[in-house]
């Protein structure tokens, strides 16, 4: 990328909570434009590009629609990141996959339910090759700035594959569960400096699961203080709930 | 030895009078039942009857984050980032921490010596107390008792009332100069218990880990375990680490920074191309265990593991190092123990 | 004159979540004038049900990245309702200063970001870098600082962390209030002076464009409410909270994803100029100078001056999250722990304002604390009836105008809403016809 | 108490500065593998082992070790063999010669020469493994009169994996060395033989008990090369063995290398087979 980057940023099903987060990037919004040109980005914006060297995508894929478009972000865009936990995982919209389709239509319309179309809410990973992943709900800024500098460097951006207590543990971080709460904090990815924990809630999987997790002792854990099964495998799916669905029996 | 007695109320006036000489580090409460080391602002507020702290002493002379060296990416240059010396009093630190401590000295000096270390241990000055052993503690098997003052320049010994104050080095006896204290009569009284135990004497651990490599507690242990790293973290002996360079936004230069990692951690051993040499959760258990019981001590004929039981504490699965270590010793006698 | 007017704005652009403005004109007679809204919908209601009243609040604020902080709050206020917990004095205070950080840094962004451009004749904050780097600058500064009251007090602006069931996981030290509290007076206090100067130059182009509707927001006898207090209609007075559902009244419309609502007249607007109408009494002096300044007047019917409302509301913010600081501190903070032991399982409701007007929570738990049903009414959606009607007011006055001229006017009417799409889509999912 | 001395910290060293070292010549082997000729500053000597490795590093990428694959006979200059497989080599693919990288090292034990000194020498290098085991195929080379025959085995996964193809043909043709090359899958141009590294071993001519051997190769192929080797009748004392594993720091500080209670930075890489046959994570 000899010129400035042009960088696109999209939204599909979430809460926009990520984009906002890359607005709240006060001190360091003007150097970020130093770096790249945004050719296109809704929620700030006016104007459309048609091609473009970097695509950040929020959101998960939930409609028929949003599948067609993350194919033409996907063409146009030579990177394509996904940015924040509906994007990587998901999210919290795929809790609605844990329950029957036809349960949640019918919760939420009644007896109009056949009206509407709905998929269960999925990555983009699911449909298109995703390059890096910005985790988090909403996104990490650190991971964020992390990933943008190793992109203007042309340089692989790396991501962490240890445990949120790892950098818990850094921060000397009294654990949770010494204050009789739980946590999920030993089986999700690191790389938000152990955000929930330092400031004393329980850490909620917002990061998605390590690589290879022992969620059978995961679940051993969470049970041993005080969460029925049930209880346990639902506050694992949070924000996995495509990931625990598969290995929960 | 001349033995001092410091009432209990006066601890805050012995930590002012030594605040007076060097900056003094002292355990402070932290969260809601946890205590960790912290420098005294407030002589009040530095605690001496405490279980353990969250992270041992280790976290001054090796921090958890580290910068080794600053680097300009328009120039391609670097500079190696200053590691002052520490010269500093760290008060009230429990003998197996001081054991660590040693530890460390050990790696970080042997080999390599390491500028980073090495010069931040410098004119550091440690004023030990003793304390009643909790249900982790088990320094007792690994040779290291709650009374022992080998390496500090103060100690103090826990009465019901107050302290024995014994300076133990020239050090120890000029930080004490000018603060009155009465002398201390009658010995020191008995420990209290350990509640944990290893089941055999120290000696013997190495022949019970020559045989342990292959043994069923690793993979019973390895169901339970989910590979968090908390063990490694918190154990005051670990001292592996990892590097990554950092960038700032600008993108003009940067800092390659050090932290603490784990040998229990699965991208410890990995490398390109997917490898990850020690694949499973019972071979890095193994591992971390050897480490403690075997590897280092094989060399230095003392056990890396200081019994401070944090490890026990702070894993959230309930895995305990003594259960371990005593299930191997049950094979090894062929004794029946405890469960992991 | 044209006759005939057709537009379509796919995916309006600077507002939060997917919407299209469609209006349609033939031979004078005007077919369509409306907000489509085709953000894909979520089903919240469906994914609370079964869940602990722990993580309530959490996915709730997940509805919306905007308003997170809204949505957090009132979903603890129900919850507590339901599970009958206490909360502190000290955990009121903190709320309201939250509230308070949530309503500054929102309606900041709005101002700026999504609605200056439109006064400058640009297409986005970006170019306004090099043009007016004074004012982007500053609008950076008072959104930081607007977002820190966030971070201090809930450990993160955007889906806050430390705002649980019965309390706070943390209670920020007394020296981040005080260094806030500094940083109120010396930086924010004088930037809103300096925002008040470059609106009045601005002034000019906003439309003049009047129509009279309901105003619904709440109201308290002993502030400007925000926290909680009556529901209050401009058109009928007040009613307790309990009698939302009849305040709200919503239904479906086929042209959107969102549910659309109504009380005693076709239509109500909620929000910035709701909450202005009904208390601009309770505002404080500061808010009130701002206000006389930018033309702002009770009984305002313009809907494009909601944005003005914001930004007179934002001195109301800063002036009280002072006090509640000074209030805080003069008290002495109290390490306290949530109360999360439940005395009832039942049914609670709760209504806070956000930045777009009146949110409404009713969740009932079961006797393990488990979510049954949930509900919740969100500000957009109950402004998105008013916004058609006056889009249906608003094209044939100005239907002399140039095409372009006329999108940009219903641009900005709608933006001037600061309409959150994403939110008021949790429940419906309409196919429509483009 | 522990018993020994701690370094004061006048005799202790900055371990982790690297000199900055140019870039001289980049020369692309096969698609992934460059070879790296690098100069230190002021004409300084590297002064390596065969078998040592440098950290090699880019400001704001990181830093790995890389074996050197250049015999120390060879002035001024030190040669690195990369395959482009991650983050660092992948930024290093793109440099250019004059562009600048830091250089710590030489580091790790390297070949005891002193072992192979008049004896016979077996290099078994399956694919990358060839880059380190170079550095010794030179230097043997080059000091002729000190060892016996060189006998070289090399197997690749295709013949387009093939490196340093220039010195291969100089090997075939030389008479003195007995040099064997297989490719797992050959293209249509391929006329040597096929397949795994492990078949050409059989067929050697060998001194066994004159002959040392050291085997450098992808993980799996340490175990395969040994039993044949064994199954040959080579003694196991004549056998060495390079081998890698992740590395922060390489001095014996960050725990990484680790194979039971061996440091590969430190005690190796290259290992004397009967050490390192009772350690279980070696092979
Ligand atoms: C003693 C020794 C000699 C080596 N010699 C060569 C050589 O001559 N030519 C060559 O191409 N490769 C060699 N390697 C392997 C080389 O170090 C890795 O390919 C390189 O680290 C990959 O770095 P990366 O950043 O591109 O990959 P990434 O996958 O992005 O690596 C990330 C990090 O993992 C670590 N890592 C990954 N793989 C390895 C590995 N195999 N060994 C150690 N650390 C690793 C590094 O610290 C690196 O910073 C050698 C390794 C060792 C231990
Ligand atoms: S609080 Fe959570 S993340 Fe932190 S150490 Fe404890 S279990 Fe791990
Ligand atoms: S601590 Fe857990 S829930 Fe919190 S930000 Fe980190 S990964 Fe997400
Ligand atoms: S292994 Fe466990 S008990 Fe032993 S020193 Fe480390 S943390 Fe303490």
């Amino acid at each position: 990328m000899a010129d400035k980057p042009r960088v696109a940023i999209f939204d599909f099903t979430g809460c926009e909570g990520c984009e906002l987060n890359q607005l709240n990037f006060e001190d360091q919004l003007l150097d970020i434009l130093a770096h790249v040109d945004i050719v296109e980005w809704r929620e700030a914006m006016d104007g459309h590009a048609d091609e473009y060297d970097i695509a950040f995508v929020e959101g998960s894929l939930s409609t028929p629609d949003c599948i067609q478009r993350i194919h033409e972000v996907r063409r146009k865009a030579k990177v394509l990141v996904a940015l924040g936990a509906c994007a990587v995982q998901g999210g919290v919209n795929a809790v609605k996959n844990t329950h029957p389709i036809d349960e949640v239509r019918e919760e939420v319309y009644g007896q109009d339910k056949y009206l509407f179309p709905t998929l269960p809410a999925l990555p983009l990973s699911s449909v298109v090759k995703v390059d890096y992943n910005v985790r988090g709900c909403p996104m990490t800024q650190i991971e964020f700035l992390k990933v943008f500098t190793s992109l203007v460097m042309g340089k692989e951006p790396v991501e962490p594959e240890h445990s949120v207590c790892v950098e818990c543990k850094l921060k000397e971080n009294e654990c949770v569960f010494e204050r009789g709460m739980i946590c999920l904090g030993p089986v999700i990815r690191a790389g938000c400096d152990a955000q929930c924990p330092s400031v004393g809630q329980y850490c909620t999987g917002c990061r998605g699961l390590v690589p290879e997790p022992n969620l059978e002792g995961m679940e051993e854990i969470l049970v041993s203080h005080g969460l029925s099964v049930d209880e346990a495998w639902k506050r694992l799916e949070l924000y996995n709930a495509n990931e625990v669905e598969g290995v929960r029996s | 030895m001349v033995q001092l007695f410091l009432e209990s109320d006066r601890v805050a006036e012995l930590v002012a009078h030594l605040m007076k000489q060097k900056s003094v580090f002292a355990p402070h409460a932290k969260g809601r039942k946890s205590f960790a080391f912290e420098e005294v602002k407030d002589p009040s507020a530095a605690v001496l009857d405490y279980p353990r702290v969250m992270h041992s002493i280790r976290k001054f002379f090796f921090p958890p984050q580290e910068t080794l060296m600053t680097f300009d990416l328009k120039e391609n240059t670097c500079s190696v980032a200053e590691t002052p010396a520490a010269d500093a009093i760290f008060f009230g630190v429990h003998s197996y921490d001081l054991g660590a401590v040693h530890r460390l000295d050990y790696n970080f000096s042997e080999g390599n010596p390491e500028k980073n270390y090495i010069a931040r241990r410098q004119g550091a000055v440690f004023v030990g107390v003793s304390y009643k052993p909790d249900e982790f503690h088990f320094s007792g098997s690994v040779g290291i008792d709650p009374y022992d003052t080998a390496g500090f320049d103060i100690f103090l010994t826990k009465l019901l009332d107050g302290y024995i104050v014994e300076a133990l080095t020239p050090v120890g006896e000029g930080l004490l100069d000018g603060i009155e204290l009465p002398a201390h009569e009658a010995g020191k009284p008995a420990r209290g218990h350990f509640q944990q135990h290893i089941y055999l004497p120290q000696a013997k651990l190495g022949q019970v880990m020559d045989g342990s490599y292959q043994n069923e507690v690793w993979d019973d242990t390895a169901k339970k375990c989910v590979g968090c790293g908390t063990c490694n973290l918190v154990c005051p002996t670990c001292y592996c680490f990892t590097v990554e360079d950092e960038v700032n936004v600008q993108v003009t230069g940067g800092s390659r920074d050090r932290r603490w990692d784990g040998c229990m951690l699965r991208d410890f051993s990995a490398v390109a191309g997917g490898e990850v040499f020690r694949e499973t959760l019972a071979e890095r258990q193994r591992h971390r265990v050897f480490r403690k019981f075997k590897y280092i001590s094989d060399e230095t004929g003392q056990p890396w593991c200081v019994g401070c039981g944090r490890c026990t504490a702070c894993c959230t699965a309930g895995i305990s190092i003594v259960n371990i270590i005593n299930r191997l010793v049950g094979d090894y006698e062929k004794v029946a123990v405890t469960p992991i | 004159m044209s006759t005939n007017l057709d537009i379509n704005v796919k995916h309006l652009t600077r507002v939060e979540g997917h919407g299209n403005i469609v209006v349609n004109m033939k031979e004078g007679v005007l077919e369509k004038a409306q907000l489509e809204i085709v953000e894909a919908p979520r089903y919240f209601e469906a994914m609370l049900k079964g869940r602990s009243f722990h993580e309530a609040a959490i996915i709730t604020s997940r509805i919306c990245g905007i308003c997170s902080l809204g949505h957090q709050i009132t979903s603890l206020k129900t919850t507590e309702q339901a599970l009958g917990l206490e909360v502190s004095e000290q955990t009121v205070l903190l709320r309201k200063l939250l509230i308070h950080g949530a309503n500054l840094q929102s309606n900041i962004l709005h101002a700026y970001f999504l609605a200056a451009p439109d006064f400058l004749n640009v297409g986005s904050v970006f170019p306004l870098v090099g043009t007016h780097p004074e004012v982007v600058l500053r609008a950076l500064r008072m959104k930081r600082l607007a977002n820190d009251i966030g971070d201090v007090v809930s450990g993160r602006a955007v889906h806050p962390i430390t705002p649980v069931p019965g309390g706070f996981t943390r209670i920020p030290t007394a020296a981040e209030l005080l260094e806030l509290k500094r940083r109120l007076v010396e930086d924010m206090v004088p930037d809103f002076a300096a925002t008040v100067e470059t609106l009045k130059t601005l002034a000019g182009a906003i439309p003049a464009f009047e129509r009279d509707t309901e105003y619904i927001s709440l109201r308290s006898d002993d502030e400007y409410a925000m926290y909680d207090g009556d529901i209050c209609s401009t058109d009928t007075g007040r009613v307790p909270d309990s009698e939302y559902l009849r305040m709200s009244n919503e239904f479906i419309v086929p042209h959107s994803t969102s549910k659309h609502c109504k009380v005693n007249r076709s239509s109500y607007m909620v929000g910035a100029l709701a909450r202005w109408n009904n208390n601009h009494d309770k505002l404080c002096d500061l808010a009130k100078g701002a206000a006389e300044e930018l033309g702002l007047k009770p009984g305002c019917t313009n809907p494009y001056m909601n944005t003005i409302a914001q930004v007179v509301e934002c001195a109301h913010c800063v002036v009280d999250s002072l006090a509640i600081i000074d209030k805080l501190l003069g008290d002495g903070l109290k390490d306290e722990q949530p109360n999360q032991e439940p005395t009832r399982y039942g049914t609670g409701i709760g209504c806070t304002e956000v930045p777009r007007g009146i949110l409404y929570h009713e969740y009932e738990y079961d006797r393990q604390g488990r979510m049954v049903k949930a509900n919740c009414i969100i500000p957009t959606g109950q402004n998105l009836e008013n916004i058609d009607d006056d889009m249906k007011k608003l094209v044939p006055e100005i239907i002399d105008k140039s095409k372009e001229e006329i999108t940009l006017h219903l641009e900005m009417l709608v933006r001037a809403y600061d309409p959150c799409i994403s939110c008021s889509v949790h429940m419906l999912d309409v196919d429509f016809i483009e | 108490m522990i018993n020994f001395e701690m370094v004061s910290p006048d005799n202790a060293k900055d371990l982790y500065l690297p000199v900055m070292a140019e870039i001289i010549k980049v020369e692309q082997m096969t698609e992934l593998e460059t070879l790296y000729t690098v100069a230190l500053p002021d004409g300084a000597e590297l002064g390596h082992k065969p078998g040592q490795f440098v950290e090699l590093s880019i400001f704001g990428v990181g830093e790995a070790p890389f074996s050197i694959s250049s015999s120390p006979t060879m002035p001024g200059v030190f040669e690195l063999g990369v395959r482009k497989v991650g983050m660092l080599t992948e930024v290093l693919s793109r440099m250019q010669p004059g562009q600048k990288v830091g250089i710590r090292g030489p580091f790790g034990n390297g070949i005891d020469l002193e072992n192979f000194k008049g004896k016979d020498v077996l290099i078994v290098a399956g694919g990358i493994g060839l880059v380190p085991m170079r550095s010794m195929i030179n230097y043997v080379i080059d000091n002729q009169q000190d060892f016996g025959k060189l006998h070289i085995v090399y197997g690749a996964r295709t013949d387009s994996e093939l490196l340093f193809e220039d010195e291969l043909e100089r090997w075939t043709a030389d008479a003195g060395i007995d040099y064997r090359v297989t490719v797992d899958q050959g293209s249509s141009e391929w006329t040597g033989p096929t397949g795994v590294i492990t078949t050409l071993i059989p067929g050697l001519e060998l001194d066994l008990a004159n002959t040392v051997c050291c085997i450098c190769g992808p993980p799996v192929m340490y175990r395969f090369a040994l039993m044949a080797l064994k199954s040959k009748g080579l003694p196991e004392r004549n056998i060495y063995m390079s081998l890698e594993r992740r590395m922060k720091c390489g001095v014996g500080k960050c725990g990484h290398c680790q194979i039971n209670s061996s440091y590969v930075c430190h005690d190796g890489p290259v290992y004397h087979y009967p050490e390192i046959k009772s350690l279980q994570e070696a092979l």
